[in-house]
């Protein structure tokens, strides 16, 4: 009875309960509170993007044109300035010129570039004067061998363009297709290999 | 290191000499530890329950980024540039790209000093997701951080269509910008802004009001503002402890002193001023700040150039700069010597997180095990940014 | 599974233990959480809700003892080297390792620096190569739908849980 | 205050023997003598009318040619809103300065990293090991004449570059065929 009586006369007895039980509900408020968001989730919709299976619309619709994605080399409009090659920072683009020697014409013999190493800065692309050089929509360079994601370019060899002076917009093919068609498949053997074991 | 006694020789070093605990024992924390943000390494040097010290390890991210910048010219450093603070790696740019112009004399465009503004806040809600989310997710609440991962692809996406990449942009280059924005672009972060302001009073329902996450920060590794300029904290963790300092008020560089924003200060929200859940506010204050600036900036945004003219090979002549910039982390600093050639001299990052790293080992001291991941997550490190 | 599965009538599935053995492996890909770099970040939204690994049921683990995959995010240093050995050898057999990203692959940009390892393959054996700086969440995805072709062609009785000589 | 006018408060304080000079770069800096880095920071801190109350980084230079390794130190006032940038050199062969643990706690790590990175000794410094590169590390790395090793532990530091394998390659098949 004494601890009751003291409690009904302390004050600072009856802050402190008073304090416990405020404890107590704005713990169970906040709790619930933060439900209240998590379940009001249920009722929007859903952000995901089901790659590969279910996708509302492909893929290159969904990634903006401006992504930076792995290179493509549309060889008909190379005019062989190596100012790519010069301008990458860590050296993954090679490029080869041989010159026959009766005709004194120029080839572009190779044409490769390693988008193991490609740091995808885009700063090739940007130096390019006939748009050559570009990035695809392409994402998805996955290999089993790393020596297979060295892209080589050129199957014959190819003689440089001459860039008009008139036109203007060169038509790139940038949809992806050269690329495509450079990417090994998934479980297919490299054509070298940079360790002598295999 | 496959040798235990290798192992240990080679902690030996970080035990302290003197033993205040009757039976203390030494836990690795790390590298590999999902609420380590990033490959960090602590040895606590604990009784059980509380610790006597935490001492970070540093290191495991170290990629010489210092030295590459000796090997190479000014305009390829830019994305090396995005790799030392990958959350927040428009500051990177930024800060690199503003010491160069100043040792070329190269005067960028206004649009371009717009545009890097808005890329710029926009990096730091971004970089915020991550600070504030993988905190809640250390401690234990997992939803805040999905949700803050969420909000955070709308972010990507928004530098995605503008400069193709989701991480590392590589946006800025010397003299400005590398691409102007597209047409739509303006309306899209505007929508974006309009989405995301009430998703901060969502996401404060959600968890910042939460009692157990409350109790989990407040009065958690107080840092007193003497100990915060000792020990060189900047940004938001310096704010955290009362100290007004933000370099786009102090120096006023680029266009922030067009725009009107107010820089939040830590005043013990639920606490101690100082302490854990100060610095996880000062940082969701900070983000609503960041939309108002975004707004005033597209609001303003001038036409005209984008890109001062560069030369393709930039040599700058003998000189020094050490340019600074407001990161999502606090200052990032470089300190850049030229000597007349087409790279730099020594280039030096001063980074945020270094110095927050730094000073783990004090407040930790006497803090309960688990109060060392509220810590590290409220001092918001990227293992990056302390290795470079 | 398809190649192994016939179908008798209504409902009645036939194939071969194998089959089934490596569809519930695939099902079930737990990899570790541990990112090294920046395609850590990209790994986190990865599990984020945009792309969503969990729909090929791949969550994540924070311990090697429990995963099947490692995903190597990032740039690793000669420190990290010894420690990812370390986590390697520590999981159970059969483990797989996925290479996300350039400085993974080979080093990428950090080549030339001296204290870069310069392509995990020197310290763990690894099973897909993932190229990008850091590759879109989607590529992620694919590198783990990859995991799973690898899984799917197994003989996982004959080898005894090793997946050494595999097809 | 400018950069010149503390220049000018510390030829007062301390004189032209320690205060070696003062350079007019984009950051001007002050050059001092190498043996008094700690009075003159502990003098620019606490003293009223400076208050350069953050020390911003330390950075280290390395000049082979004048056998010199120089330490930058940024001082940063937000009273003042000024940057101080101190200059100072230690010999190359035998690089070793005061340590600023003193006076800004900070240093104790810019320090550690520019004795990793550089091999500069700190005296009085509480904990002077290396903090980047593993214990066992050979040689700083940001020394201008530093080569790197051919393996580390038992990792090759080096790899073959695709590219060059790959050239080689074809043009051994192609004299093949």
């Amino acid at each position: 009875m004494v601890s009751a009586m003291e409690t009904a006369v302390n004050p600072s007895v009856r802050s402190a309960v008073r304090k416990y039980f405020k404890n107590i509900y704005q713990l169970f408020y906040s709790i619930l509170e933060g439900m209240a968001v998590t379940f009001s989730y249920l009722f929007r919709r859903p952000i995901t993007i089901q790659y590969p299976y279910k996708l509302d619309k492909p893929m290159d619709e969904i990634i903006p044109d401006r992504f930076r994605g792995i290179l493509g080399v549309d060889l008909r409009y190379c005019i062989a300035c190596r100012l790519c090659q010069t301008t990458c920072p860590i050296a993954c683009i090679a490029i080869d010129l041989e010159r026959n020697p009766e005709t004194k014409e120029r080839f572009i013999t190779r044409f490769d570039i390693d988008i193991s190493k490609c740091m995808f800065c885009g700063l090739c692309v940007e130096v390019c004067s006939t748009g050559t050089l570009h990035h695809s929509k392409i994402f998805d360079g996955t290999s089993r061998h790393v020596e297979n994601l060295v892209l080589e370019f050129v199957n014959t060899p190819v003689r440089p363009f001459i860039k008009p002076k008139s036109i203007e917009d060169i038509p790139v093919d940038r949809s992806g297709a050269i690329t495509r068609n450079k990417l090994k498949d998934f479980f297919d053997l490299p054509k070298f290999r940079l360790t002598d074991e295999a | 290191m496959k040798n235990p006694a290798k192992v240990n020789e080679a902690i030996r070093h970080l035990k302290p000499q003197a033993a205040p605990f009757e039976e203390e024992m030494s836990l690795n924390f790390g590298p590999q530890h999902p609420s380590t943000h990033g490959v960090l390494n602590f040895l606590v040097v604990t009784d059980g329950e509380v610790m006597h010290q935490a001492l970070p390890n540093i290191g495991y991210l170290h990629r010489g980024i210092e030295k590459l910048a000796e090997m190479t010219p000014y305009s390829g450093f830019m994305p090396y540039t995005d790799r030392v603070d990958y959350l927040a790696a428009m500051f990177a740019n930024q800060v690199f790209a503003m010491a160069v112009e100043s040792l070329a004399e190269i005067e960028v465009p206004k649009r371009a000093e717009y545009l890097r503004v808005i890329v710029c806040e926009l990096n730091r809600i971004a970089s915020h997701f991550i600070a504030t989310g993988a905190l809640a997710l250390d401690l234990g609440a997992v939803t805040p951080f999905v949700q803050w991962l969420r909000e955070r692809e709308f972010i990507n996406d928004i530098m995605e269509a503008l400069c193709g990449a989701r991480l590392t942009y590589n946006y800025m280059r010397i003299g400005g910008v590398s691409v102007d924005m597209p047409g739509d672009l303006p309306d899209k972060i505007l929508r974006f802004l309009d989405h995301f302001e009430p998703i901060i009073d969502e996401y404060n329902r959600l968890i910042s009001n939460n009692e157990i996450f409350v109790k989990r920060l407040a009065d958690v590794a107080v840092i007193s503002p003497i100990d915060a300029v000792n020990f060189g904290l900047v940004g938001p963790n310096l704010r955290a402890s009362g100290i007004g300092i933000d370099l786009r008020k102090t120096l006023g560089y680029s266009v922030y002193p067009d725009f009107d924003f107010e820089v939040p200060l830590g005043k013990g929200f639920r606490g101690a001023l100082g302490d854990a859940y100060d610095r996880y506010m000062v940082r969701i204050l900070e983000m609503t700040q960041s939309c108002r600036i975004i707004r005033q900036a597209l609001e303003k945004i001038p036409g005209g150039e984008y890109r001062a003219n560069v030369k393709k090979k930039l040599k700058v002549e003998e000189n020094e700069v050490y340019s600074r910039v407001e990161s999502a982390r606090g200052e990032m600093g470089v300190y850049l010597i030229s000597d007349g050639t087409d790279r730099p001299y020594r280039l030096k990052i001063k980074t945020g997180s270094f110095t927050a790293m730094s000073i783990v080992e004090k407040a930790s001291q006497g803090l309960m095990v688990a109060d060392l991941i509220a810590l590290i997550g409220s001092l918001d490190v990227v293992a990056p940014e302390v290795d470079r | 599974m398809k190649e192994n599965t016939t179908i008798i009538e209504q409902g009645v599935i036939v194939s071969t233990i194998d089959g089934v053995l490596n569809w519930m492996r695939k099902s079930s890909i737990w990899y570790l959480l541990f990112g090294t770099a920046c395609c850590a970040i990209e790994l986190m939204q990865a599990g984020g809700p945009r792309t969503d690994l969990d729909r090929f049921g791949a969550v994540f683990r924070a311990t090697p003892r429990q995963s099947d995959l490692m995903i190597v995010a990032g740039t690793v240093t000669y420190k990290m080297a010894e420690r990812i050995r370390l986590l390697y050898h520590q999981m159970a057999e059969p483990k797989y390792v996925i290479s996300m990203g350039s400085c993974a692959n080979c080093g990428g940009l950090f080549q030339r620096s001296y204290s870069v390892l310069k392509g995990i393959d020197k310290v763990v054996p690894v099973d897909v190569y993932i190229a990008g700086c850091p590759p879109r969440t989607e590529a992620l995805a694919e590198g783990i739908l990859k995991i799973q072709k690898i899984m799917m062609r197994e003989k996982w009785l004959k080898t005894r849980g090793t997946k050494r000589n595999f097809i | 205050m400018k950069p010149a006018e503390v220049y000018k408060l510390l030829i007062d304080r301390f004189g032209e023997d320690l205060i070696l000079a003062y350079v007019e770069t984009r950051n001007p800096y002050i050059k001092i003598n190498n043996g008094y880095v700690q009075a003159i920071c502990t003098f620019l801190r606490y003293n009223p009318s400076t208050k350069f109350a953050f020390l911003s980084s330390i950075s280290g230079v390395d000049y082979p040619q004048r056998n010199e390794i120089d330490i930058v130190y940024h001082l940063f006032s937000p009273f003042l809103n000024t940057l101080c940038v101190l200059k100072t050199s230690t010999p190359r062969d035998l690089p070793e300065l005061e340590s600023l643990e003193s006076v800004w706690k900070v240093a104790n790590w810019f320090e550690r990293e520019i004795y990793d990175l550089l091999g500069v000794r700190f005296t009085g410094h509480s904990n002077l090991k290396r903090i980047l590169l593993p214990d066992d590390w050979e040689g700083h790395p940001l020394r201008k004449d530093y080569k790197e090793k051919n393996s580390y532990h038992d990792m090759e530091t080096m790899r073959p570059d695709p590219l060059k394998v790959l050239r080689e390659k074809n043009e051994k098949s192609g004299k093949s065929q």
